[in-house]
């Protein structure tokens, strides 16, 4: 008795073909045993992290030397890339939790993906300030704990707001994950058998979907939405503090905040592009991710690209304006100088592929939106290594000025990085839901029988 | 921290080698919780070491022939610093890095453990002392007078003891030094009939010409002439003496030239007989000048433009100029313009001088400073050793295989000596080619005195036990003589020190001194017996002293570069090249550090289509070397030179092997002496690259104001830096509103009084400094001084390519002018250290509170609370931050080296933070000792290591708070300036604006 | 008053372990003041050092018969430490000083004083074994303590030496909290640079 | 996570009442109100997803959730500022002339406690009121958490009949006894 039923606010071309047994069926399927690619993926991400772990310990060993660090360039590839991952984060909060505010119904089908990417993204990104300091042994320095040396972080140091921003991230985030989850693994519970059964039914926590539970369910989780929003837009405005405190021409920008924030968004939804294209199809759920939720995520990464044009064209009008010979040089060279290649790749990446999007054909085109994902995430890499390495090599003493070249040790940080997020996603993705269940079926009237609607 | 600094020494050694010890001694501070196991007492408690607190020896230099004053630091029975002797008449308290370098020496990796023979499988082993000596005499007696000794030892009781020693035996000695000024010395023989070396009184001068001599660096008694310069050029009587250079290349001293003219290589004689063609004839010549007037006529400045490539009229200028001031000064000599016809400068620059009245004046005879007698000497002691007459050569305190071209063929005929003895502290080119090694002791080992110029005797005392089984070589020959007899039988004193006290006997009395003891402790206390020079001697031309020849200048090959060598600033004739302080610091002129390059000007390397770094094969009649270019355009186009000093093929592990020599380029010497200016080379790319080893960022300030300059009218008229900008009619650069203004104003004064909340109230004094860029001739002792004082690494070549150098002081060197051709091009240097901000951006951005400010205004940096996260290095404008990047601490200070290292400092573990610190060690020290004698502090308790190295005493560093101290009026002076004021860092640096002569004055 | 304190900061730092506190206080040992007047010196001999607290020394130095018993000033040996930072090792001189003509009045005192002199003739210094010890980052001038303290304030850190048969740790003087606590309640500086430079 | 295992297990004691599968909407709604009319209030209504029509039969009051967030988020606030202000005293040290607590700064780390601790209460909240007080041994269907509404009308075993009678009426795919 297969009911073809219209969400109540769906636009058209968003459809649901499907009962709520078949949700269930269609989402308990993806956690099935894992075909041959899967596996090699998973190898291929273990084994990158593994190449992430070997350069840390000889980081440890010798000291941070090796990395490609040249005064003044004192922070390069490790920075770079944790503020690549702090952006890559923010995606996800804003689809499952803003989108969710604003009741925006294509979210659905994506957001738990994009939910998960979040988590392991900051995660990844939690690590490097660990990785990147001298002394990576007494990192816990920089948490406020009692000791009998009487001694406190400085808390106007913007690291430390970093440790409590991320830190804050990372807790709420995985909190609006997991809490999420619970309905989705209970229905996951009830579908399977044996030792699986009783893990999900443990990580269940005895739900059972009542109408009081739900009650309190959906208002806590209309908070969490709430909560998570301003989050999304302090966290990576406080990672650009870091920069924006600085006094490093080329850091010290007012619109660095707003600017950090939407390229933060822009490179987690090139991320999420590039996750999920794949894995829809090798998950089997084309049917509920499709055309109309790229055409969205499309339509978001143009809106957010466009921003980046607008923040890069107003940072070399401001360097130009403000008529400070620091500012001008800095900006000069970041085009015409030695890493003018850097400079330009992540202009024509960011702000330019992005433009391409105003075409449906390629925006509804998945290889296209696959590609320009892929620039994306590599334009924003490189957004962040301009903005750091860049400014650092040509400051105000210009007997101080110096190039980096990064090394291996700078490379094989990077990929562990990938490989440590990459790990925990696919097993992520095969442990628990992709997709929400409930939310979907939330969107699929339950069938009536007077049929229509009530 | 965790890392133990290099390892506290095997404890047993320590007490052996420094026969005492204390638990903190031996713990050399490092940032380490390690426990030391051991407290080791002194077997007896010596008088004058008080573990913890630092007893001071004088003694004497002797990295070159100038004898400076020393006085040695040591803490718990080891040196660990070296500075200048106050009473000192030579050097007035300061010291050359050379000479701070000499530490390096006393503990240097490469020292020889002992004596030591030549197996018969060829190899070294190690013997004892008696065995040595009973060989050295078995030798010496059949050898009767074929006896040969090359000596670099200076004018002394060890001298004459050495020459005594030798005519006792019939044999030969040559007094042989590198640079040994063989030219002056002639030429005054020649002009003057004097034989001896004058000293220049640079402080009087009121005019300088030089003609290629690089008196503030590498020539002699540099200390003393950068004094004297910084009076009369630094702006200290509100004037400032023209210099100008004249000289294909622009060594340190051009580089502080007032101008500079690039004259075509060896026609320095015919300029300086046209000017003082010049000055007879249009000033009218006197007395002895009509002599002259005949020798000169011939010198008209035309045919000096057609020599030197001058126009006539700036010959003529530099004439006028030169007579109008009273007294001028001109100067030559030196081994970077040492041609064929150097004599022939100093000939000419001497009647120069003589014409314009600068003899006696400027000139001073009678010092007769010391020199050796150099290669001149030499000759017949190797033509007998070619000739085989010679069984036992014996070679002290020189080494004539590196620094003589191999074309000389010094190793061969060295070779044929049957017995070939070494008395050098390293296995150095020549004691490898010996075969007894009698290693000596370190300067700072031993008993000796110097007499480096007139009315000056300047003692040594051993300041430490030796460090390795070393032996005085006064010693070694007392006890030779004793085992031999016969001829030497004269030779009975009981020890060196026992002799060296009876010649002090003899010293004694000619000064009426009764009470010896009282007359050599207190000589001992002020480092020697300093009386003023003998009255110059009347000074009149020569018989044939005005026949002054000018021969044109030929250069052997057909190369279309004239090839130019010179003395390394800082590696001298190679000797340095061992010290890694030495080989870290920058050449202060091309600021390249641990490897040899290629000076090749602009437009040549235009020609040649190379770029800084690729590789070049300089190839000459009498051989090739390879070394990357250094486009500079402070060089004449048809000249490339190279320094003097690497390319060491024995001489320790940090020498051996590092650069090229340049000697390898030059043909075997003919004349008196070794001309390093002699050969044409022909150039060609390798198409190897080699990024270098240089400190230079980019050397142009882009009109940022780092290191300001005024003209002399301005700061005559006592004008600020702003106004002196505005008078010169440059646009009022300001691009606030007067509402900004008031803004930025009260934000800072708000800050202001935030810093007072945090207790900075003036009853604490707030360190601070002031640095005159009129002064500062970018010499670099103040860089070798920080290193020594504060335990800083020396990280090596690859890393400095990295740019990790960690010099906590760096002298900036930026061009101005000469973008354009035809425009001069000058440097400006300015000392770039730790500005110790009241407002500093580094600190607010720690995450630990590592850096932050201390009650007495000290931008403070704690080591051990530094988690390494960089962001202050990032957050400094002043980029004087510098980071450990590897474990340097065990790497840099190589046993014994690590003896150096100042207890009071703690030695930096990888992954920290460090920069200067005002020499915080100092100032805790000084309040310490104020506390214990219950008084405040006063102005001059504390002095940086920086500030008191610095030989024309640029950097004054005191107490700002207290309006009496020099610094605070420093600070009120109307050059001051603070680099990159518009941050309002409120830095506690001040510098005071360069002053420059007009162009055309 | 600093106890609350710290629980307020454990709790508002996260509660990150506020038992933690309590290794925030540091053991602080009161200064004695009063000189030992009549200390006898207990009996022992070097055999019995194993069941006394603190290393034990390649000589059974007794600090309570010489500190104690005698009364002999810390400073006639610890020469110096009033104008010094470093405190000064006795010389193996100034033992021989007194020991020359002193043999020890029974047995277990004559083998240590053997020991001794056979130290002095044969030229080898008596290695010590440390008992306390300062991180090399840390500086700490005795002269300066010296001067404000007292000749006698050696025990506010280095304890009650004058009844030890064998010299033991009894503060932590190699923790910062230690000196801290110190500074605190005797409100003198708390700036970093004062010990670490 | 201790006590949501006990509310899990707690399952064993049991409540006697009528069990009730609805798989249409409508029915399931009229079935509540229904029951509501005859005074039965304390029904336990199961659904694979919330679902409005429901709750409005129920006629639930707003979820006390937001009071703890709220609180949480003050809490969080002052911790905030309390904690970093505190420390800046406790030991003073200058850093680039700067006031020992300057306030702006400091806003950071309150605004993040803020959201920190206000999301862990609500979480705290959400444990405390639907799985401590949550009907603890209500009777459960698999298929409650697939496609299937459940309705348990806890009562007294006199009054199985009618009540089923009425559900079966609302249109009840299937109902079930529970014995206590």
């Amino acid at each position: 008795m297969a009911v073809v039923a219209q969400p109540h606010d769906a636009p058209e071309g968003h459809v649901i073909n499907q009962t709520h047994a078949e949700v269930t069926r269609d989402v308990v399927a993806t956690l099935g045993p894992p075909t041959r690619g899967y596996v090699l993926l998973l190898l291929g991400a273990v084994s990158l992290f593994l190449i992430g772990i070997a350069t840390f310990l000889v980081l440890i060993k010798d000291g941070l030397g090796h990395a490609g660090y040249n005064p003044p360039v004192f922070w390069s590839v490790y920075i770079t890339t944790f503020v690549f991952w702090v952006g890559i984060g923010h995606a996800g909060t804003l689809i499952s939790a803003i989108l969710f505010l604003f009741r925006s119904p294509w979210r659905t089908a994506v957001y738990r993906s994009t939910e998960a990417m979040t988590v392991f993204a900051v995660m990844t990104a939690g690590l490097f300030p660990i990785i990147h300091i001298g002394r990576q042994w007494i990192f816990y320095w920089l948490l406020p704990y009692p000791n009998e040396r009487y001694l406190w972080p400085n808390f106007k140091s913007p690291l430390i707001w970093d440790v409590f921003a991320i830190s804050t991230y990372l807790t709420v985030s995985t909190t609006f994950l997991v809490f999420g989850l619970i309905p989705d693994v209970a229905a996951v519970r009830d579908k399977v058998s044996g030792w699986r059964k009783s893990i999900y039914s443990w990580s269940s926590v005895g739900w059972k979907g009542t109408d009081n539970q739900w009650r309190h369910y959906s208002r806590a989780y209309l908070y969490l939405a709430a909560l998570a929003t301003p989050l999304v837009l302090s966290v990576h405005s406080v990672v650009s503090w870091d920069f924006a405190v600085g006094i490093v021409p080329g850091w010290h920008g007012t619109i660095f905040a707003p600017y950090f924030v939407a390229g933060a968004i822009y490179s987690g939804i090139g991320m999420v592009l590039t996750l999920i294209i794949p894995l829809r199809r090798a998950l089997k759920i084309e049917h509920m991710i499709h055309s109309y939720h790229f055409d969205n995520l499309a339509k978001l990464t143009l809106l957010t690209g466009s921003i980046l044009l607008y923040a890069y064209a107003m940072e070399y009008f401001v360097a130009w304006y403000s008529g400070n010979t620091f500012e001008q040089t800095t900006f000069y060279r970041r085009a015409f100088g030695p890493m003018w290649w850097a400079g330009w790749s992540m202009i024509i990446c960011n702000a330019f592929v992005s433009q391409l999007l105003w075409f449906r054909k390629i925006r509804t085109n998945l290889t296209s939106l696959f590609v320009i994902s892929i620039f994306i995430n590599i334009g924003m890499w490189f957004e962040r290594y301009v903005i750091i390495v860049s400014s650092l090599s040509n400051d105000y003493i210009p007997w101080a000025w110096d190039q980096m070249n990064p090394t291996w040790a700078d490379w094989g940080i990077l990929l562990g990085s990938f490989g440590w997020f990459g790990m925990w996603f696919l097993l992520f993705a095969k442990t628990f839901p992709i997709v929400a269940i409930q939310e979907i079926k939330e969107m699929i009237p339950m069938p009536r029988r007077r049929g229509g609607h009530g | 921290m965790t890392e133990e600094s290099k390892p506290t020494i095997d404890r047993r050694r320590f007490l052996t080698v420094l026969g005492a010890s204390s638990g903190g001694a031996i713990a050399l501070s490092g940032c380490s919780t390690g426990q030391v196991e051991k407290l080791i007492p002194y077997l007896v408690q010596s008088e004058d070491q008080v573990p913890g607190v630092a007893t001071w020896y004088s003694s004497t230099c002797t990295e070159c022939s100038t004898g400076c004053g020393l006085h040695v630091r040591t803490r718990e029975g080891r040196a660990v610093k070296l500075e200048g002797n106050p009473e000192h008449p030579v050097n007035q308290g300061k010291l050359c890095s050379r000479g701070q370098a000499g530490l390096q020496g006393l503990y240097n990796p490469g020292r020889l453990k002992g004596p030591m023979a030549r197996a018969a499988n060829g190899q070294f082993q190690e013997i004892t002392w008696d065995d040595a000596i009973a060989r050295l005499a078995g030798k010496l007696g059949p050898a009767g007078n074929k006896v040969a000794v090359i000596s670099g030892a200076g004018r002394g009781t060890f001298s004459d003891l050495l020459s005594d020693w030798v005519r006792a035996l019939g044999g030969r000695l040559a007094r042989y030094e590198a640079f040994a000024s063989e030219p002056l010395r002639a030429a005054n023989r020649q002009v003057f009939g004097l034989d001896q070396i004058a000293a220049h009184d640079f402080g009087r001068a009121k005019y300088i010409v030089s003609f290629g001599t690089d008196f503030l660096d590498t020539g002699l008694a540099s200390i003393e002439h950068a004094r004297g310069f910084a009076r009369s050029h630094g702006f200290s009587e509100r004037d400032v003496a023209k210099m100008v250079y004249l000289a294909p290349r622009m060594d340190l001293t051009g580089l502080n030239a007032d101008q500079w003219h690039p004259i075509k290589p060896g026609s320095e004689a015919a300029l300086a007989l046209a000017m003082a063609n010049l000055l007879l004839t249009e000033r009218g010549a006197r007395g002895e000048g009509a002599a002259l007037r005949g020798a000169l006529s011939a010198f008209t400045p035309e045919a000096a433009a057609q020599e030197t490539g001058l126009p006539v009229a700036t010959i003529q200028q530099l004439a006028r100029e030169f007579g109008a001031a009273r007294p001028s000064l001109a100067v030559a000599g030196g081994a970077g313009s040492q041609h064929a016809g150097a004599t022939e400068v100093c000939a000419a620059v001497n009647i120069l001088n003589y014409v314009a009245g600068n003899i006696g004046e400027t000139v001073r005879f009678g010092a007769d400073l010391d020199t050796s007698d150099g290669y001149g000497a030499l000759q017949p002691l190797l033509a007998a050793l070619d000739a085989g007459q010679v069984d036992v050569a014996l070679v002290h305190e020189a080494n004539p295989a590196y620094t003589l071209p191999r074309t000389s063929g010094f190793a061969a005929k060295f070779q044929k000596a049957g017995f070939k003895v070494s008395t050098s502290m390293y296995l150095d080119e020549t004691s490898a080619l010996c075969d007894l090694l009698l290693p000596q002791h370190h300067a700072l080992e031993r008993w000796d005195d110097l007499r480096p110029r007139a009315g000056v005797h300047s003692l040594m005392q051993p300041v430490m036990e030796p460090v390795f089984n070393t032996m005085a070589t006064g010693d070694l020959l007392l006890r030779t003589a004793k085992a031999m007899g016969g001829t030497l039988a004269g030779f009975n004193a009981s020890s060196y020190k026992d002799h060296l006290q009876a010649r002090w006997q003899g010293l004694a009395a000619t000064r009426k001194e009764t009470d010896f003891a009282a007359f050599w402790h207190g000589a001992l206390q002020r480092g020697g017996v300093f009386t003023d020079p003998p009255a110059a001697p009347r000074v009149s031309l020569a018989p044939r002293g005005g026949q002054v020849r000018y021969t044109k200048p030929v250069f052997e090959g057909d190369g279309p570069f004239v090839f130019a060598t010179y003395a390394h600033s800082l590696l001298h004739d190679g000797r340095g090249a061992n010290k890694p302080w030495l080989l870290e610091n920058a050449d202060p002129v091309t600021k390249i550090t641990w490897h040899s390059w290629v000076e090749v000007h602009p437009d040549t390397a235009r020609k040649l289509d190379v770029r800084d770094g690729e590789i070049l094969r300089l190839t000459s009649p009498h051989g090739s070397i390879e070394a990357p270019v250094f486009v500079y355009q402070g060089i004449h186009p048809d000249v490339v030179a190279v320094p003097l000093g690497l390319g060491h093929t024995e001489y320790g592990s940090y020498a051996r092997g590092r650069g090229v020599n340049a000697l390898d380029l030059l043909g075997a010497p003919a004349g008196d002496f070794l001309p390093y200016i002699s050969t044409r080379v022909s150039v060609e790319k390798t198409g190897d690259y080699k990024s270098l080893a240089s400190i230079a960022g980019n050397s142009r300030q882009l009109g940022r104001g780092i290191a300001e300059a005024m003209s002399l009218d301005a700061a005559k008229k006592g004008l600020t830096v702003e106004q002196a900008y505005l008078a010169e009619g440059h646009g009022k650069h300001e691009i606030n509103t007067e509402l900004e203004l008031e803004a930025i104003k009260g934000w800072s004064e708000r800050q202001i009084q935030d810093t007072k909340d945090g207790n900075y109230t003036g009853d604490h004094p707030r360190w601070g400094m002031a640095i005159d860029l009129a002064k500062c001739t970018g010499c670099q002792a103040c860089v070798t001084a920080c290193y020594a004082e504060n335990n800083i690494p020396t990280v090596g070549e690859t890393e400095i390519g990295k740019g990790r150098e960690m010099t906590w002081i760096r002298i900036e060197r930026y061009w101005e002018g000469g973008e354009e051709p035809g425009q001069p091009v000058t440097a400006h240097f300015v000392p770039m250290l730790c500005q110790h901000c009241s407002n500093a951006p580094c600190e607010p951005v720690c995450p630990v509170y590592a850096a932050y400010h201390t009650p007495d205004g000290l931008n403070g940096q704690v080591y051990n609370r530094c988690v390494g996260t960089r962001y202050c290095a990032n957050n400094c404008p002043y980029k004087v931050r510098y980071f450990n990047w590897y474990k340097y601490n065990q790497v840099a200070w190589p046993e014994p080296l690590h003896l150096q290292l100042n207890p009071d400092v703690t030695v930096r573990a990888r992954g920290v933070m460090e920069k200067c610190t005002f020499c915080i060690q100092r100032i805790r020290g000084a309040q310490n000792d104020a506390r214990l004698e219950n008084r405040v502090m006063r102005d001059g308790d504390v002095v940086t290591a920086c500030a008191q190295a610095c030989p024309s005493d640029a950097i004054v560093f005191g107490d700002v708070n207290d309006p009496a101290s020099r610094v605070a009026r420093l600070h009120q002076d109307h050059r001051g300036y603070r680099v990159l004021e518009d941050l309002n860092t409120r830095s506690a640096i001040t510098y005071l604006a360069k002053v420059l002569l007009p162009a055309e004055a | 008053m600093r106890k609350l304190a710290y629980v307020v900061g454990g709790v508002a730092a996260g509660g990150v372990a506020a038992l933690l506190t309590l290794g925030g206080h540091p053991p602080y040992a009161q200064q004695a003041n009063t000189v030992a007047d009549s200390i006898v010196a207990p009996v022992l001999s070097a055999s019995d050092t194993g069941s006394l607290k603190g290393p034990r020394q390649p000589i059974f130095f007794r600090h309570d018969i010489h500190a104690g018993q005698y009364k002999i000033q810390c400073q006639y040996c610890h020469y110096s430490v009033a104008v010094s930072s470093e405190p000064g090792i006795p010389s193996v001189q100034t033992c021989m000083g007194c020991h020359l003509v002193i043999g020890g009045s029974d047995s277990s005192h004559q083998t240590e004083i053997k020991k001794l002199r056979q130290a002095w003739n044969e030229k080898k210094p008596v290695e010590w074994v440390r008992v306390h010890y300062l991180a090399r980052h840390a500086h700490f001038p005795h002269q300066r303590h010296i001067k404000a303290l007292g000749p006698t304030a050696c025990a506010t850190c280095h304890g009650d030496v004058q009844r030890m048969p064998q010299v033991f740790k009894v503060n932590k003087v190699d923790n910062m909290g230690f000196c801290i606590t110190c500074h605190i309640e005797r409100k003198v500086s708390r700036d970093c640079s004062v010990c670490h430079y | 996570m201790a006590f949501l295992k006990r509310s899990s297990k707690a399952t064993a004691t049991r409540a006697a009442g009528v069990v009730a599968s609805f798989l249409h909407v409508d029915a399931a709604v009229d079935a509540i109100r229904a029951l509501r009319a005859k005074g039965y209030r304390n029904l336990v209504v199961y659904t694979p997803s919330p679902n409005h029509e429901i709750e409005e039969a129920l006629e639930h009051k707003v979820s006390p959730v937001r009071l703890l967030t709220l609180i949480g988020g003050l809490t969080g606030c002052t911790a905030g500022f309390a904690m970093t202000i505190w420390m800046s005293y406790d030991w003073p040290l200058v850093v680039g002339g700067k006031a020992i607590a300057s306030l702006p700064p400091y806003v950071v780390i309150g605004f993040e406690l803020t959201i920190l601790m206000g999301a862990l209460s609500t979480v705290a909240a959400v444990a405390l009121f639907s799985l401590l007080m949550g009907q603890r041994g209500t009777p459960f269907d698999p298929r409650f958490s697939d496609d299937t509404i459940g309705i348990f009308v806890p009562t007294t075993p006199d009054q199985l009949g009618p009540i089923e009678q009425l559900l079966r009426s609302a249109g009840a795919v299937e109902v079930r006894h529970e014995a206590a």
